[in-house]
Formats: structure tokens, C-alpha cells, sequence
């Protein structure tokens, strides 16, 4: 039966999510230069587009349709909605209507491929970003959400913990970030001229649209307005809290200065990390995942990056992948039946199987993402070429892919 | 007369431009520029990358003068700009071949006031 | 009885739809000069104030308040709010006390004239504006607000179905837009210097704010957090998605290049021809009426509109009426009782009578709201004059109307 | 027992209250130089953070925690949120979880310090801010939290209504930037050069998503989702709206034009004289409140301020100190028990003893506030210093004390 | 050759850009700049403190041309600038010395077109 | 004495930045400024209105040479910026009759570096 606070908080939490990917578009729009902010705003809005109606079309069904057999793939069955109305399922959530579910859903699969954008910002051709887009969602999120999320999918049946995504968003979307930006090679004047963040500001609204509908991805995860939900939102908060200070107050130890740019990326850290644990984990080991998941990417993106060189322009893989890797193995640490007993105890619980789990599916789905991600660029490369030309990149992407310019010169 | 250029330290705008009325000059042109010189920038950070601060904001001033107030001018602007401190500047005077007043069409010594 | 699933739903709900405000003062706002940022800013955020308080005095009780006969406008027993408290008004929303009610259809009433800021934008004098809009909003939002949803109001017991605003909010707000431009004519060089947007981030930014805050307003017109809710929500979602991916498939056609401006107007048309449909069509029906309505305004706004010479500045007229009167339409043609059982059968379900009932009724609003606003303008004109001098047109609205810069030149 | 609908409303007016922090962030960063705009943003955002783990760990349980005796701090009882999870705690709010009341209080900790921020902008260490802020938090939000709204609390006990922080957030933050203001002194070309705000349509922004915001704040301190909840939520609006356009009226008067500023500024001081009252009052009293704090803070603001040479930079002390202390007030002067019966009856109503309750809590909060504030800044002062270097200071904060430019200046 | 620096109004621009294409003048920088001269601006307002507009927007025209195009330029610009109202701004003239163009290296006369 | 303006590609700067210090000219004022050339500009469009964009950024360089580095400075900006196509810019030289130090006072050669 429908509950009118569960819908109420589930649609309003779907309205969040949605929220969050005009957010990581400032987030990421405020680092790129001048002359790239509109393709990467452009990339984020396209995808809401795009995938929003993929999803409706038909990979809510691949998703989270009836399984087609070995919890693989869900079926067409529920394409264009059919059968998905305003009756509940309870298979997934059973007091709100069933459409309410499928468009809190819909949210995640908008915001997993923008988080990739990170790592080709500002050198990717824009006709080829739509059809990687397109096919990623179909071959890489729509499969990873059915394993772990859908009735039937052989990881969750595996008893892997994800609470609103680590492994199904985080993972998939950074690992696949690194892949691309290998493949891409990077930014024309790379190590000779400076790639300065234009407009912080719009980077500091962007982390605070994220923390903000964060809430709505992780509390809202409940699917139900009650006290897994305020865990949940608890946790969310305690995290990224956490883990900003922990970046400003390394920034300052290693460079003499706390930046903001160093808070606002510790606290998206934060929030990664804690994404599969917020429903498994109490309030203390939040603060630990928080101030350990930026201690790691700090090293990743600080020091690793550069030694490797690879242009992860926006640091996609270093804290989305980084985040999402250590928060599901973070969460086979400190999840415990005390705090959710429908989850499972993690290793300072007892629990050495979740642990095991944990990494094994972890290990799965990167390798998945890595795998299909390296053949869909391979093939979008030689089907329409992947990158823009060096004097396109050079006039930027905004007047070349999209003929506008993001701020007037002289009026 | 002459076309005199100055580079100033952003917060010393409002001191010169006190100076350059006690002398009656009031007709200058504005701009935002950035220094490359002997002050030292401060080195920036963005992710643990670090970009050496080598460029820093100053303002730039055009005065199209005649040969009488070149000197004033100069003084005036040295008045209002001066801390001591490595930054503080420079002022360049160019030959001014011509100069018109738009609105009138008038041209010379009478054109730049 | 209040329901507290039903009242948490709709006063977040109203707060989502007084965002839209702020959205659309940022949407319009990147698209002018930055000279006159602040101007349209501010009358935006000043219709938020005004009209804010005039719903509370005396607009509610003219738009809902009891019929004064015939269902031509509610008596002015409200005013003030007098009798409307915290107990529901089961006429309008049963469970959900009567002020929340009430304060939703506020930020309705805020927003209708908010809208049409962008037909005399860059050239209106602010007194003008004031005194247009408190009268506008008198005359012509609270009429029709009352033919058509208030209680024993002609239009809804003709049968016309309007479920979030298209007729009352859009029809309305972009005819009188049109009628505005067409009167206080082109800005000064017009067709000889450039009007690009200044910063179309912010554009962006205020589509964005104006999607999320959609939900609001349309899943919010269910007025209570169930099934209907979430069929419009998802509805809102899928229209958006499709008219923004449309527009931008146009302008690449057409122009050679995907803009973002053009898939965040699209996007903004998509969400205003749902919006009449929302709670009576299926998905698939959102997703025609997405692809639709951009194809529709498209031609209206960047072919018709040159050709005509009229400069509705940001296009009220051409996505807000021409979607709005497209939607009133299309519900007209999609509406089905199989989804909302209250609402009616359109064309495509074999119901001919509802088809004429909206083409009926949209014509009346678009002929009253241009009679009245024709009429407004003539007379406001006349007492103190609507455009500001040519000089202070050049100098900009910000500093001549608002002693204002928005950014500082120097610093 | 835990109802979903009040759940709802709590966790995303939890959400809504944590977003002010933004949104003050970006009402102050417009207002202040550009060299200075991310010190500004970063000062708020990691407040966030720090206030955000002092609160779990045991801020919360010192202000809402049991009572250590009098009345006048909580234990540590609660530290580290030990006891407090998903069951519901009825001395506070019978139908959410306990967890849910706490982070909705969390957001109220974290936003009291940030507004301090607006008096000494553009001249403090961050080193002695951070110092500062969890110390300000732990000696005087913390207490005065616990005296006004826990559970025993002596304010409480003595019948002192602040629905929703009056006194606990305005007049402690407010009152606490005078001092500040006062000791650090005034920034550096005062009265010489022009201190115009950089980037006005961030103001506007953050004061739009303050007024969103606040929606959470007031409605929210309902903690229920029912007709106390829209009441707050209708007055919120309602003296939004009339202070916003008094000041700009004010201003149009005086200055001979109605400045965007100037309405913004209005709103907020209208928003924060109404919170002490919004679930106390009728409509009509709203629009008193929100006229009369407009022409109190102007006349503080712009005639004051400059008379006694105090650089309250972006008036924190002349809005939230000023508003607040008049809401409190009003409060004790247009309270009804017909509107809500748990309050009492102001002035108005012929109630004395409440009036008299109201000036003394002011008076009581005021003095402690302003006693802490002045012994913590001796301090600090002491042992890091407040206030940088003249250089540091001309140079900016963000390069002098975050490392970083908001904007770049040739890309 | 001659260096000629244009202040203008800034809603000039397009019409001075036509009057130069007309007299076959193709080439120049442009740059925002902020004027202070006769022109009174316009007094701001903020939270009650007022800021005297002394410094007003206007566009910096730069035009590198040999002698024979000196004169033409002036008059074109002249007719493209020309309201009649104070603020309309100045043209300066400076004599050039050398003019490079840097794709081919070449210099004086033949580089400056 | 010489002025040197050099107007370059937004993207050279850095390399011109090494090859002016390898000739030791470190000093030098820099600004964005819009270039109306040869080069052809990418056509905007918004909402289907098409704007030519005749206009593109370009960064100007201003420094001030002692007459023995004015042909190296040449070279190296030259060296720096050019690529080979149209739109590298063009280098500007002026005479300069005085240069004041604003700290120091000092005047013409000595002031310069
Ligand atoms: N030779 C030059 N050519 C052009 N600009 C110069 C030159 N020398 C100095 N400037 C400008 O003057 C500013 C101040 O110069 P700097 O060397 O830092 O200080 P100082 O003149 O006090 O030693 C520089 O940032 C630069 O903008
Ligand atoms: N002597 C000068 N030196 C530099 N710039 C000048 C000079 N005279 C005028 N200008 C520029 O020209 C602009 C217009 O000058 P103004 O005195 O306002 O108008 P008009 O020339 O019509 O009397 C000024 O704002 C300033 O930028
Ligand atoms: N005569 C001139 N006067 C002023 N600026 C010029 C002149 N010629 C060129 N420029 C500047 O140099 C830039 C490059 O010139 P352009 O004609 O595009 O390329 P090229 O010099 O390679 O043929 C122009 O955009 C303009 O800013």
C-alpha cells in the first residue's frame, strides 16, 4: 500500500538526485578553462537528456526488469514503462508507486556517466561523447545496476552490501574515466601551460549542490522515510564532513595552505566513500571512512597522478573510483547487523565473508567497466574519433563544438 | 605633447588619481593589466599542482598631456603610487604626434584637455 | 484530516516552486547584457515580494476564494487570509491544512509575471514594471486562476483540464509577453550590435534550478503524495529530457552545431507543454509531447520571430505561449482516463469533446490576457511612461534604474 | 512512533537548512572583493565541515544532551551520538528519529557561527578563524542552544518563545560580529577606496537560496509535518517578501532608486526578524514584522554603521544582531495563543509577562555572547593573531591565505 | 606609419567598425578600458554607502597604418564615434616605428596591412 | 629607448614567456585584448541569431627596451609566437622618450630593467 510519507520523501529525493548533475556540471564547469565551460555544462545537461529517456525507453527494464536468467540482465519486459505505473512493487519498495521507484532510479543513471566527464573535459569531440554516453549506459551501468541492485542480480544475491551505489555509480563510472582518459591522451600544453581552475566559485556551488542532493541519493536509498533513511542522512553528512577538513588540513601541511578547491573535493570524497556504507555503518565509523578515504585520494590525485601522468583532467578515477573502491571495501569493514539488520557485520564486526564479497565484486565490476569501456572508445574512435582536432582544442570546445562562447569580451 | 603610460599597484589607484587632480589632470583612460617584473607573485595550488604566481594585477594608466604638464604628471603619479616597495611601477612617456576630441573634431594642445 | 506524508510533500513542493524564481532570474539574467543583469534580477526577485504579499491581502481569495457568481472571481472573503488556517479546505485539498494550500499557489502566482520580465527585458522602466505587474497580476493571474481551478470557476466546470498551469500560467504570462514586446518595441540596435547572452553559465544554471524546481509544480498540482504525484513527476522529467535532446538535434541541423543554449530553452518548452498534461497522459504521450513542442517553438522562436521583427527579448512568447498553448492542446489529444481517471479521454482515446473544450478555452485566455494587457499597458504608458530614455537605455538598466553594477570593473 | 510523513519533512528540512550555508557563502562572497571571495566561501564552507563533526562528537550532546543541572548545559551523555539512533527520543520529537531531530539541530549549529563571517570578512587569519569557530561554538552556541530549546533548559523553563533561533542564532551570531567587528578593526582603505561588491548576482543567488532555505529552518522547527509547519512556513514567506520590498522602497526614497541589494538585504532581515515568531503569528503580524525590521536595520545599516565608523563588512551585526533582536521582540509582542496554543500571548494579546521573558532572554544572550566572544578573540589574539599582515591584506586572502585565485585573469 | 589609440563609447563600436571597412581599414585591437574625463557617470549605491561613477566603460581602439591611411582613419572613426555628447572620447596619434609581422617576418610598411 | 607592443595568440604566451627570458627580458606588462585581422573567427549562434565572430582574444604584450634588446626582444616574441598560420599577430614598435622607476625615481636607461 502506498505511503504518503515514503512517496513524498522518495520524490523529493529523486528531485535531489536529479539536482546533483547540474551540480557536478559547475563542479567540474568551474575547473576547466574559459573557453570549455559550456562543453562541459553541455555534456552533463545532454546526458540528463539522453539518459533520461534511455531509461524510460528501455534501461529501466534492462536494469531492473525480470531478470533474464543468471541475474545477468534484466529483460525487455518493462520497456517504455509498460507495466510500471502507479501501483507499488514490492519487489523493489512496497509503499510507493512503482514509478516513483523507476524515476529515483532514473536519477542514478543520469549522473553515472556525467561523473566520467571529469577525465576527458576539454578535448573530447562532442558527436562521440553522445554516442559513448548512450552505449555506456546501456552496456556498462544498465548490466552493473541489474547484478547488484535488481531482483535476481547474482551480486546481490551474492549478499554484496551497496547502498546507493559505490560500485554501481563510483566504480564503474571512475574506472571507466581512467580507461578514456589513457585512450585520450592528454591536453594539448599538458606540464607547459596552466590549466587554473576559471571560476572557483562555480566549483564551490557545484560541491554544494552535490552535498546537497547527496541526501537524496543516500538517504533516499531507504526508499522509505524512516530510520535507516535518518542513518543514512546522518552518515552522509558526517562523512563529508569529515572528509573535507581531512583535505584542507593535509593541503596545509603539504603545501602551506588550506585551498578550497582541496575542502570541496575532500568533501565529494567524503560523500563517495560513504555511498555504499551510509545504510550499514554507525556515526563513528563514518568519521573514519570520511577522514581515510581523503588521506587516500589525496596521494592518488596529488601524487600518483602527476608521477603516471595521465590527464584525469578532473580527477574522475582519482575520486570517484579511489572513493567508490575504498568505500565498498570500507563498508565490508565497518558495516554492522546492529546498525541495519537486513546488511551484514563487516571484518571489526566478525564478518570476514562480507569482506571477501566485497572485493571480489569489487574487483568484477572494475574489470567489467575497464573491459567495455577500452571496446566502446576503440570503436567510437574509428567510427567518428574520439578527440578534436589540436586547433579546435585550441579555440576550445566552446566555440568549435557548440559555436558559443560562455562569457562576452567586451560588452 | 606627450602620451604618458603608467603601471600602478591596483590599491594605489585611488591615491594617484587624488594626486593627479591637485594638478589638474583629469582626463585619463583605465585599464587592468597584469605585471611580469622583480615582485615576487604568490605560488598558487590547485590539487597539488602549483603554478608559479609570475603574473601579478596592476592597473594601467593612459594621460595624453602637453609638454607642460609632463613633468607635474609624472610627480603626481610618483606622489600617489610610491610605497618603496618592489611593485610600485613604472611610468613611460611616448611622443604624442596628434591628438582629437571626437566630439568637436578639434585637434593639438587644445584636443587633449 | 491532515495527512503528514500529503502536507511534508506539498510545502516542499511550494518551496521548490518559489525556487523557479530565483531559477528564472538566473536563466534570464545570463541571457542579457551585463549591463542589465541586476534589472531583470530584480524583477524577478521583486515579484516575489509584491506579488507575495498582494496573493496573501487580497490575490487568493480573488483566485480560490468563494465564487462571487457566476465563476467569473471569488469574493474577497479571504483577504488577509481570514478563515484560511490550518485546517484543510476539502474543497481544494483535504488533507492538508488550508495555508499550505494556499501558500503553493502562491509561488504560482509569483511566477506567472516573473515570466513575462523576458519580453521587455533590457528597456523597461521599473516603476512601470511595478505598477504593470501588481495590476497584471490583479486582472489577469487571478481571473483566470479562478475560471480555471478555483471552485465553481467556469472553465473547470466546462471540463478544461489544466493540471499545473498551462493555460493559467503560461498561456496567460506569454500572451501578454508578446502583446508587451509587440507595444514597447525593438531595444536600441536591435538587428545592428550583438545581444549574445553575457554568461551562459548562469542561464544554465537558472534552466537547471527551473527543471528541479518543476517537480514542485507539477508532481506538487497532485496535491497529495501518491500515484498522481508520481506520474507527473515522471512525466515533467521525460518531456524535459526530450525537447531538450530535440532542440539541440535541431540546432545541429540547422546551424551545424549542438548549442546549449538551445537544449536548456528546449528543455524549459518541454517543461511547459508537460505541464498542462502531467497528471492525465502516459510516458510515451511526455515523450511525444517533449520531441513536439521543441519542433514547434524552434520554428516560432528563430525563424518567425525574425521574420515578424518582434523583439520578444528572451523568448516569453515564443516557449512560454507557444508551449504553453501546444501543451493546453496536447492534453487535449493525449489525456487519457486510463491514467487519471478525474481527468478525461483526448482525441487520440476517442474524446472530442475535451479537444474543443482546451482549444476553446485557450482561446479565451489568449484573447482576454492581450485585451487587459493591452489595456494595462496603454494606460501605465500613459500615466508614467514604460521605457526609460534612449540614453539610459545605452548606460544600461542596472545603473540607471538600480544605481547598481553587477560586477565590479576594476577590482 | 515514527511517522514517514514527519519524517520526510524533517530529513529534507535538514537538507534545506544545510543548504543555507551555501547559499550565505555566496551572499557574502558577492559582496566582497574578488581578491577576497574565496576566503570568504571557504570560511563558511568549512564550518560546515568543522561545526558538522563537532556536533556529533559532542556539541549535540552538550545543547540537547541531558541536563548537567540548571538548566544550563547538557552532559556529555551523548557524545559521539552514543543513544542516539533510529527510535524516536518524545522530549523532543515523538515521530521522527532521534537521529533525524539531531541533524536537523546539527544545520542550525553549523549555519550560527558562518553568519559571524559577514563582520570581519577580508582581514581575518584563517588559522584564528578556525580556532575561533570551535570554540565560539562549543562556549556560546552550544549553551545557549541548550538554555533556549533542551530539554530543562532555564530559558525554556521561563517561558522564552524562538520557534527557530532568534535568539540561538541571530542574536548569539549577530552580537558576536559586533564584537569581532569592533576588536579586529577596520579593513585597510576604509573610507578611501571603494569596497563595491564584486559580483552582485552571487549575492542575489545566496540570498535566494537563503530564503529557500529557510523554508527548512522555520517550517521545519514544526518538526511535524502539520499546520504549525505551514504556518511558520506561510509567515516565512510573508515577511520575506514585505521587508524585502520596504527596503527597497526605503531605498528608492532615499537614494533615489530601489537598489536589488537593497531588496535582498530586506528579505533576509525579514527572514530573520521572523524566526523567533513564525509559529507564533497571524499573517498580518508577518507583514508587520517584515515592514518594521526593514526600516530598523536601514536606519542601522546605512545611517549608524557609517556614524560610528564600525566596519561591520557585509552587516552581520546589522541584520542578524538587529533583526534578530527585533523578532524576538515582536515575538513577545504578536504571539497568540488562538494561533498557536503551545506559545503564548504577546503584548498585543495583553499578554505582559511574556514581553518582559523575551527583553530579559535578549538581554541575557546578548551580554553572555558578547562576553565570550570578546574573552575568545583576547585570546586567539594572543596566541595566533586575527588579523594578517597590511600586505597579506591588500594582496588578498584568497592567494595570502588559501593559495588560490577565484577567477583566472588571461584564459 | 602611425600608431593611432581610439577611445570610443562602447555602443559605438559596430559603427566605427563599419566606417573603417569602408575606408579599407581591416586590422586593429580592441580592449575594454574605463574612461575618465568630462563625462559625468552615474552615482552608485550600495547599502546606503554611494560611490561617485567617475570611471566610465568605454572600448580602446588600436591601429597600426601607414601614413596615407592616417587621415582617413581619424575621419572614419570621427564619423562612427561622433554623437555630439560629452564622452564621445578622444583619438591619439603616435608615430610608429617598426611594425613585424610575426607568420612571416616581415617588417615596416608592407607588415602593417 | 623602445616601446614594444606585441599582440600574440592566447596560447603562445608561455612559450614567448621562455624565449623573452632567454634573451633576459624579464620585465614586461601583459593584457587580453580582441583582435580584428586576417584570421577568420568561428560564427556564434543563439537561438538561431548567427553572430560573425570578428573578434578573437589575443594577449598583448607591452615592454619597454633599452635600444641594444629591442631587435632580440623581436626575435624571441617572434621566435615565441609564431606557428605559421594566420592570426600569430604582429609586433609594434614605438619610440620611447622617458621611463621613471616609481620607487626609486630613477630615469631613462637604468629605469627600464
Ligand atoms: N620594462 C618594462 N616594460 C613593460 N612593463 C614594465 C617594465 N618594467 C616594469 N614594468 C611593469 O611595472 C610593474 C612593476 O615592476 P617591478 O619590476 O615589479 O617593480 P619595480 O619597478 O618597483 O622594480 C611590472 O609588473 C610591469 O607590469
Ligand atoms: N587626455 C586624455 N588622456 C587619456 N585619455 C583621455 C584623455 N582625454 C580623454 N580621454 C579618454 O576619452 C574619454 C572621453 O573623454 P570625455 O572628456 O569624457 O569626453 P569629450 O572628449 O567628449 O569631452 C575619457 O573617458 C577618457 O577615457
Ligand atoms: N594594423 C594593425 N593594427 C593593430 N592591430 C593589428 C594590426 N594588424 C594586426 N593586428 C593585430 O594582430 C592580430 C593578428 O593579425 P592577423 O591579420 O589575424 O594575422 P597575421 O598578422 O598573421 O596576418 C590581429 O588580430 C590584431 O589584433
Amino acid at each position: 500500500m502506498i505511503d504518503t510519507g515514503d512517496t513524498a520523501f522518495m520524490l523529493m529525493s529523486a528531485g535531489l538526485v536529479l539536482f546533483m548533475t547540474p551540480g557536478l556540471a559547475f563542479f567540474y564547469g568551474g575547473m576547466v578553462r574559459r573557453k570549455n565551460i559550456l562543453s562541459t555544462l553541455m555534456q552533463c545537461f545532454i546526458v540528463m537528456c539522453v539518459v533520461g529517456l534511455q531509461w524510460v525507453l528501455y534501461g529501466y527494464s534492462l536494469a531492473f526488469g525480470p531478470d533474464a536468467g543468471g541475474g545477468v540482465i534484466g529483460t525487455l519486459a518493462w520497456a517504455g514503462l509498460r507495466g510500471v505505473g502507479m501501483e507499488p512493487n514490492p519487489e523493489y519498495a512496497a509503499t510507493i508507486p512503482h514509478q516513483a521507484f523507476m524515476i529515483f532510479q532514473a536519477m542514478f543513471a543520469i549522473i553515472t556517466p556525467a561523473l566520467i566527464v571529469g577525465a576527458f573535459a576539454e578535448r573530447i569531440k562532442f558527436s562521440a561523447f553522445l554516442l559513448f554516453t548512450i552505449l555506456w549506459s546501456t552496456l556498462v551501468y544498465d548490466p552493473v545496476a541489474h547484478w547488484v541492485w535488481g531482483a535476481g542480480g547474482w551480486m546481490k544475491d551474492l549478499g554484496a552490501l551497496d547502498y546507493a551505489g559505490g560500485v554501481v555509480v563510483h566504480i564503474t563510472a571512475g574506472m571507466s574515466a581512467l580507461v578514456v582518459a589513457l585512450l585520450i591522451g592528454r591536453r594539448v600544453g599538458y606540464n607547459r601551460t596552466s590549466f587554473s581552475p576559471h571560476n572557483l566559485p562555480f566549483t564551490v556551488l557545484g560541491g554544494c549542490l552535490l552535498w546537497f542532493g547527496w541526501f537524496g541519493f543516500n538517504a533516499g536509498s531507504a526508499l522509505s522515510a524512516g530510520g535507516l533513511a535518518a542513518i543514512a542522512f546522518v552518515n552522509t553528512n558526517i562523512a563529508a564532513a569529515a572528509a573535507g577538513l581531512t583535505w584542507a588540513l593535509l593541503d596545509w601541511r603539504m603545501n602551506g595552505a588550506p585551498t578550497l578547491l582541496g575542502a570541496v573535493t575532500g568533501a565529494v570524497a567524503g560523500l563517495v566513500a560513504v555511498t555504499p556504507a551510509c545504510g550499514f555503518v554507525g556515526p563513528l565509523s563514518a568519521i573514519l571512512i570520511g577522514i581515510s578515504v581523503s588521506m587516500i585520494c589525496y596521494v592518488v590525485v596529488t601524487r600518483l597522478k602527476p608521477r603516471f601522468g595521465v590527464d584525469d583532467s578532473l580527477d574522475a578515477f582519482g575520486v570517484h573510483a579511489v572513493g567508490g573502491i575504498w568505500g565498498t571495501f570500507a563498508t565490508g569493514i565497518f558495516a554492522s547487523t546492529a546498525v541495519n539488520p537486513s546488511g551484514a557485520d563487516g571484518l571489526l564486526f566478525g564478518g570476514l565473508r562480507l569482506f571477501g564479497v566485497q572485493i571480489f565484486v569489487a574487483a568484477v565490476c572494475i574489470t567489467y567497466s575497464m573491459a567495455v569501456t577500452f571496446a566502446l572508445y576503440k570503436a567510437i574512435d574509428a567510427l567518428v574519433g574520439m578527440r578534436v582536432d589540436r586547433e579546435e582544442e585550441i579555440l576550445g570546445l566552446d566555440l568549435t563544438q557548440h559555436k558559443e562562447m560562455a562569457y562576452t569580451l567586451l560588452d | 605633447m606627450k602620451y604618458i603610460i603608467a603601471v600602478i599597484q591596483p590599491n594605489r589607484l585611488d591615491d594617484v588619481k587624488r594626486e593627479l587632480t591637485a594638478v589638474e589632470v583629469h582626463l585619463m583612460t583605465v585599464s587592468s593589466v597584469l605585471g611580469c617584473g622583480r615582485q615576487k607573485g604568490i605560488t598558487e595550488v590547485y590539487r597539488g599542482t602549483t603554478e608559479a604566481g609570475n603574473l601579478l594585477k596592476k592597473i594601467k594608466l593612459e594621460i595624453a598631456v602637453n609638454e607642460a604638464f609632463v613633468q607635474p604628471t609624472i610627480d603626481a603619479i610618483t606622489r600617489g603610487a610610491r610605497t618603496g616597495s618592489i611593485g610600485d611601477g613604472k611610468i613611460f612617456v611616448l611622443d604624442l604626434h596628434e591628438c582629437v576630441r571626437i566630439r568637436t573634431g578639434e585637434t593639438g594642445g587644445v584636443a587633449i584637455g
